[in-house]
């Protein structure tokens, strides 16, 4: 089920290589749709769960679901599996990257129009490949196999920024490969350094114990080396006894610090996190939209998955240690992102902004350890995943019209094109965190997670006050934004505009419903998933910082 | 008249089997001969010359293929009574490079079959030289003496001067081969300085018994200790010249600017691998002498010498790549590089863990793989280069602009093989550093761990470079018409580009296989015979057990 | 190489020579340099060669470096406790002292002659000078055979080739490739540490028996050896010139058909 | 000072070697080089012989190594010859300065 999920795209990237050139987009829009389609399938057996959401993942954590795992690369005692499942984290995610892949892939339908359009088949080809890269890194639970679906995205990614990107394409895209495989060369690092000292835990026990091998927590096996086996590396505390006292093997640093600060930059990259931020503005400025779109929308999130997934679990005890610095880096960024984006007079850059300032919380809520935090942090990735991708079609389609992005030259839009304008409300409006909308239950429970953290950091709720001063600094730039550009007097430049086709509107609506019943049900929508994972996580996390 | 015959029957062994482990060699040359008689009968056209050479490869191919049945059979414990008079050893190692190196022969030949078939008119020189080169290559791989060492690189090199100004009307290819020979014949003299220094100091050209006595002299105190490490040093010198290991490498970039593109295809891989097998079979030979525990720290300042060489190599090319205009001279820097990140496989053998023994296993397996995944990547993007200089008439960065359009299939394969080379997945390039950096990590000592981050900033730098031809390629466009290079040439960069994508997939069974050739290898102990001369008296082959007990992660 | 006589080559520092009938130049001043109309003290900064006139303090200097070198010879070898040869109770051999002082002598000179020398004949020539003395010092060493070997394949081949290549390539034989002033010191202060810390360092290490036990080997033991333990380097050593056969006849060819 | 020994061929040989190395890196003529890397392979060949002569471990394969490298040493300048003819033969020159086509 995994596999086809994931290599769907593939299939839909290669029949795009030889179906002539005007059936292409069918091609993947059908292979995108077909993907989400199958992805959906996934839902059900999360849905069982209802109302009591320990049933589905009350096994402790790694209780996963549709595992599909094969050796890949065998050796004596090394094995890189080939390991797929899903758990509380990976499920929304995955259905966040097929819903938002295949919107993108519809707004991507005009590509003829495009000012560069050649190359159709390329274009469709590597976005469906960038897809299943994605999906592979929300899926994959081997660490070899996540980071090469990790690197697999970043060549795609960066040929659609730079052959169809803007002006600029160039500079972005190379200053986004470059950050980003800057941060995965630490993970590799860490893969490597972390592969062999789960080794040497193993041995020192097999020899304490001489057993001939340790076993596995949550799987029958027994291990006799080194694995890289996530769900493993987190829960068998054998391992994890080693990772938290451990040493370096080079000057002899203490190993959970140095490797959770490989992986952390690596995934901060991503996420992003201040000062590492810089590739984004112009990534996604530069960036065509349906790729700003998946950019925003699924890319970031998977240096928040990076951290649910490996630095949390695996790292507990750093965790705590670093919880201090990475609140700071979240408020930072919540609020330089903020204030940069009140600044900027180019509508995308702005947005652009609005998701270093949104990830932020993210990184805020991770930081404090408690149960809202963890929950507020899962919600605002999902949130932003919807809410983001919404404002960069927004702004995508007001460009092809108008040409320009300059805010300060836009205005009444609301008047020429009010369908557009009504759905460009609820986008900007999930994006600020109004009440009812998807935006505000994440930064929510991120503040009140922080607050609760009070009794076990001190600095906790000068944090939470910051964080919130983020939400009125959110709003003060979204609000001015919505003035400048939908309201006021209608312009004679923009009065013949059409308004939102029927496609645009096919893109948008289904990201308006789903940022207002995620704002309505966010039990039935996100939470009854993911809680009983988060707590999992947070309840090992706790454990072994005890 | 009876003893002399006595001792060249001496190898213990009948003469008929030495022979048979021979005839790899044999047929080569063999090959070699029927090259120069062929035009006789057939004249000196193109054609007859190939099909001579493609079935002379193929009875290498089938001799190779028996004498690793051979081999295999014998198995290590007999690996010493084939030692082939003292000279030459026929093992895993050696045999697993005879079959990259025929596997890259043909590639070579297909390359010159697309570009320089048709106009070329001395073909039976060229393939004689060429195969003269991967004849001297294939001995460099299975010496134990260094006698036969410099036959065996003088064979090589010589060769390889020749073929590098083989186009005689090509000013750049004389320069080119004139800088190659004299920085050759410099770097041959220096090595023999230092061969002739080891010989007074242990009295013997045996390998094993060089290393043998280097480690007992090396002992803190001992009176001959720099001597000792002058004469290494410069035979050190020699290999890394054939390497192109960074003080040594002016005349590289030079050299395959100059000579014809498979020339330069040729020398990239095939040149640079038989160093670096030698220098692996040394690190073997140090570590079987270092056998006893109380000589295991004495092996690291050796590690430590090729670990630092290593990372001056690949920092260097990498940096020289960055600012040339043409691609062939820039995959000319990048084969620097890259012989920069083989050579650290070689440095893995010495352990933190003082219960392990120095094995280079891990890292002979992790040079094999990344030797058979550099060769085509290698081919590749030098093929594609070929292919566009031949259509354009220029190898500079310019003649790449907008081939993705003009080229889509050059283009994509191109792009494959540079990804592969900067090492990403889901490309062979990254499995190929992938053992590397385990092989290192795995030592667990601080030159590992140095070495690991060397190479992994290593392919951040050399990210922007590679970057720049796919650039060109794909980014940027001109007014230039579509290129249309011959379908062989084509077909022969999609075989390099696809061998890429399913070397990565099928990691385990390269490994599996470039594991087999790097077990059971020839380890040579020597120990003082009554007269006080050395010998080397007995074979202790390291089995697979000592393998695993050697990959295991250390405390 | 009919360019021999036609191209004008650039004038050079020091100037170009003329080419002398008659090939091999006799060392004899003032023209042996081609340094004849200038001023001695120019000359003596240009002229490397010890026979000029101008060069009177030269060629003491050369001297006085010769007999340094040789005590230094003579001085590290004792240092290094050379004296295994007294001890062994032979007669010390004066005569192969001797001839093995001038041998040296000589070979230190050539050896200075090739390293000032600017022209490549002249070089050749000095070179030749230092083979036949080497030779010579196989002989000392007992060692007939390779002695005999040096005279013939050594002196009477490689050499005889590396002449015609410079008569091949230069377009004036006599044309000389100057080198910075700096250059030509600095690598003469470098080589000459090299030398002393060579010669300490050798001096010093361990030689496991210094004693000439051997009385030289049989040409007989030679042809065994190679036929047998070496047999291998031997064929491949054939293959070898095989093939540098094909590739210098190929390079060497005339193009044009 | 009167008993020749090892150490006196040794420092011949050292002679050789330095003189070789100063005539590669102030010459500036291919052939000239050439001539330095002949002196430098004589030094290793002194060495070995004398090695032969002196050493009670050694035996005949100083001799031997010698006898292959006088025969290596006339392979390669019959190469190196033939490359400087044809450079020459295409350049005009063989002055290592004026090769300049390829610049590092």
């Amino acid at each position: 089920m995994l596999s086809l999920i994931v290599f769907l795209p593939v299939l839909g990237a290669l029949l795009c290589l030889v179906v002539p050139k005007p059936h292409v987009r069918t091609v993947a829009v059908l292979a995108a749709g077909a993907t989400l389609v199958v992805s959906l399938f996934l839902v059900p057996t999360f849905l069982h769960g209802g109302s009591n959401p320990a049933d589905v993942f009350g096994n402790g954590y790694g209780k996963l679901h549709h595992v599909e795992r094969a050796a890949w690369i065998q050796g004596d005692e090394f094995t890189i599996e080939y390991f797929l499942g899903v758990d509380g984290v990976g499920f929304p995610l995955v259905i966040l990257t097929t819903v938002i892949s295949f919107l993108a892939c519809l707004a991507s339908w005009n590509f003829d129009t495009w000012k560069i359009n050649r190359g159709v088949r390329a274009y469709f080809s590597l976005f469906l490949l960038l897809e299943t890269g994605m999906l592979g890194v929300f899926v994959s639970l081997d660490f070899f196999l996540f980071y090469v679906f990790w690197e697999v995205m970043l060549l795609p990614m960066y040929f659609l920024i730079g052959v169809w990107g803007g002006p600029r394409r160039e500079y972005a895209a190379i200053k986004f490969f470059l950050f980003t495989l800057a941060g995965s060369v630490l993970m590799l690092v860490a893969l490597v350094a972390m592969y062999l000292q789960s080794g040497a835990a193993i041995h020192e026990a097999m020899e304490a114990t001489s057993q001939p091998g340790v076993a596995s927590a949550y799987r029958d096996a027994t291990l006799t080396g080194g694995t890289f086996d996530l769900i493993e590396m987190a829960v068998n505390p054998v391992i994890q006894k080693h990772f938290a006292s451990g040493l370096t093997r080079f000057l002899d640093f203490r190993f959970a610090p140095v490797m959770f600060i490989f992986l952390f930059i690596g995934f901060a990259i991503k996420l992003p996190i201040v000062p590492l931020h810089t590739w984004l503005p112009d990534a996604h400025v530069e960036a065509p939209t349906p790729i700003s779109m998946i950019l925003a929308g699924v890319l970031l999130k998977m240096g928040g998955y990076g951290f649910l997934r490996l630095c949390y679990p695996i790292f507990p005890t750093a965790a705590k240690e670093f919880a201090l610095l990475l609140a700071v880096i979240g408020v930072v960024s919540i609020l330089y992102g903020a204030l940069c984006a009140m600044a900027q007079t180019d509508f995308k850059k702005l947005v652009a902004y609005s998701s270093v300032s949104h990830m932020g919380y993210v990184l805020l809520g991770l930081a404090v350890l408690t149960k809202s935090g963890f929950g507020g942090a899962m919600f605002q990735m999902l949130a932003h995943g919807v809410s983001s991708p919404m404002c960069f079609f927004l702004v995508g389609v007001i460009y092809e019209r108008a040409h320009h992005r300059e805010i300060n030259r836009f205005g009444g839009l609301w008047l020429t094109m009010p369908k557009y304008g009504t759905m460009a409300t609820i986008g900007f409006f999930a994006s600020l965190g109004l009440p009812a909308l998807c935006g505000f239950i994440g930064e929510f429970w991120v503040v009140m997670g922080t607050f609760e953290a009070r009794s076990m950091f001190t600095w906790a709720p000068v944090a939470a006050v910051l964080a919130a001063a983020g939400v009125i600094l959110t709003a003060g730039y979204i609000l001015w934004l919505i003035r400048r550009v939908y309201l006021g007097p209608e312009r004679d430049e923009y009065r013949g505009y059409s308004d939102a086709s029927a496609r645009e509107m096919g893109i948008m609506i289904p990201m308006a419903i789903l940022a207002i019943v995620m704002g309505i049900l966010p039990m039935q929508t996100v939470f009854n998933y993911t809680t009983g994972t988060l707590n999992n996580v947070l309840k090992h996390v706790v454990a072994m910082v005890s | 008249m009876d003893s002399a015959v006595n001792t060249i029957m001496s190898g213990s062994e009948p003469i008929g089997r030495q022979l048979l482990l021979l005839s790899p060699l044999l047929a080569l040359v063999a090959t070699l001969l029927a090259v120069v008689v062929a035009p006789l009968f057939a004249g000196r056209g193109v054609r007859p010359v190939v099909t001579v050479v493609l079935v002379g490869l193929v009875v290498t191919f089938l001799a190779v293929l028996r004498v690793t049945g051979e081999v295999a059979h014998a198995g290590a414990a007999g690996l010493l009574a084939e030692r082939l008079s003292g000279m030459l050893i026929v093992d895993n190692l050696s045999l697993g490079y005879m079959f990259i190196l025929l596997v890259f022969l043909v590639g070579v030949m297909w390359l010159w079959w697309t570009g320089s078939a048709p106009t070329e008119q001395d073909a039976p020189e060229f393939f004689i030289l060429l195969l003269g080169s991967a004849l001297g290559m294939a001995m460099m791989a299975s010496s134990t003496n260094l006698l036969f060492i410099v036959v065996a690189m003088e064979t090589a090199s010589l060769s390889s001067y020749a073929i590098v100004g083989f186009d005689k009307k090509n000013p750049v290819g004389a320069e080119a081969s004139l800088k190659y020979v004299v920085f050759g014949g410099i770097s041959a003299a220096i090595m023999l300085y230092g061969i002739s220094l080891l010989y007074g100091l242990c009295g013997s050209l045996d390998v094993a018994v060089v290393a043998r006595y280097t480690l007992e002299a090396l002992q803190p105190g001992g009176a001959n200790v720099i001597v000792l490490t002058l004469g290494l040093l410069c035979f050190l010198a020699g290999i890394a010249f054939k390497m192109s290991a960074v003080p040594f490498h002016f005349w590289c970039p030079d050299a395959f600017e100059g000579a014809k593109i498979e020339v330069t295809t040729w020398l990239s891989v095939a040149s640079k691998a038989a160093g670096l097998i030698l220098l692996a079979r040394l690190a073997l030979t140090f570590c079987a002498a270092a056998g006893n525990q109380t000589a295991i720290p004495l092996l690291l300042p050796l590690a430590w010498v090729v670990g630092i060489l290593a990372t001056i190599t690949c920092t260097y090319g990498n940096f020289c790549a960055y600012k040339q205009q043409s691609v062939k001279r820039l995959l000319a820097y990048s084969s620097i590089a890259h012989a920069g990140y083989m050579m650290m496989a070689v440095t893995v053998f010495v352990y933190v863990d003082p219960q392990r023994a120095p094995t280079p296993l891990p890292g002979i397996g992790a040079l094999l793989t990344y030797v058979v995944i550099y060769l085509f990547m290698n081919l590749g993007a030098f093929g594609v280069t070929g292919l566009v200089a031949w259509e354009t008439g220029s190898d500079k960065l310019e003649a790449f602009t907008g081939l993705a359009r003009r080229a889509p299939w050059l283009a994509v394969p191109m792009v494959i093989c540079l990804v592969s080379l900067v090492g990403l997945p889901p490309l062979a390039g990254f499995i190929g550093k992938w053992w590397i950096l385990l092989a290192l990590g795995a030592t667990g000592g601080t030159l590992g761990w140095l070495l690991v981050l060397v190479m992994v900033l290593n392919t951040l730098i050399s990210l922007f470079y590679y970057m720049r031809i796919v650039v060109r390629m794909g980014l940027h466009d001109t007014e230039a018409g579509p290129v249309r290079p011959p379908v062989r040439g084509v077909v022969l960069v999609n075989v390099c580009a696809a061998a890429l994508i399913a070397l990565f997939v099928l990691a385990y069974p390269l490994k599996d296989l470039t594991d087999r050739f790097a077990q059971a290898l020839y380890l040579p102990v020597v120990s003082a015979t009554q007269d006080g001369k050395q010998a080397v008296v007995s074979g202790l082959p390291l089995v697979s057990d000592g393998y695993v007990e050697n990959r295991r992660p250390s405390e | 190489m009919g360019n021999q006589e036609g191209g004008t080559s650039k004038p050079r520092r020091g100037g170009v020579s003329k080419p002398r009938p008659g090939g091999m130049p006799k060392p004899k001043a003032p023209a042996c340099c081609g340094m004849g109309p200038l001023a001695p003290q120019r000359a003596w900064r240009r002229c490397a060669c010890p026979c000029h006139p101008g060069a009177h303090r030269r060629v003491a200097a050369v001297v006085l470096a010769l007999a340094v070198t040789l005590a230094g010879t003579g001085g590290v070898a004792m240092a290094a406790g050379e004296t295994a040869g007294v001890v062994r109770g032979e007669q010390p051999g004066l005569l192969e002292a001797v001839l093995f002082y001038l041998v040296a002598t000589g070979v230190v000179i050539s050896v200075l002659g090739i390293c000032l020398s600017r022209s490549v004949v002249r070089m050749a020539v000095w070179l030749f000078v230092t083979l036949g003395l080497v030779a010579l010092l196989y002989f000392l060493l007992a060692a007939t055979f390779l002695g005999a070997i040096q005279l013939i394949v050594y002196v009477g081949g490689t050499l005889v080739l590396l002449v015609f290549g410079v008569m091949l390539t230069s377009r004036s034989p006599w044309a000389r490739y100057n080198c910075r002033a700096w250059e030509l010191y600095g690598a003469g202060v470098v080589c000459l540490v090299l030398l002393v810390s060579l010669c300490l360092l050798l001096g010093r290490a361990e030689w496991v028996g210094t004693q000439a036990t051997t009385p030289g080997v049989p040409v007989a033991r030679i042809g065994e050896v190679l036929l047998s333990k070496y047999v291998l380097p031997f064929e491949a050593a054939g293959v070898l010139l095989f093939i540098v056969m094909v590739g210098a006849a190929h390079l060497a060819r005339d193009t044009k058909k | 000072m009167l008993t020749i020994g090892l150490m006196h061929y040794l420092v011949v040989a050292a002679v050789l070697l330095c003189g070789g190395i100063f005539v590669m890196a102030t010459k500036r003529n291919a052939i000239g080089i050439l001539m330095g890397v002949e002196l430098v392979l004589n030094s290793a060949n002194v060495n070995l012989i004398a090695f032969d002569r002196y050493l009670c471990r050694a035996g005949i394969d100083g001799q031997i190594l010698a006898l292959f490298v006088i025969v290596l040493a006339a392979a390669e300048a019959a190469i190196a010859v033939a490359i400087c003819v044809n450079f020459y033969r295409v350049l005009a020159t063989i002055d290592v300065d004026r090769a300049t086509k390829l610049q590092g």
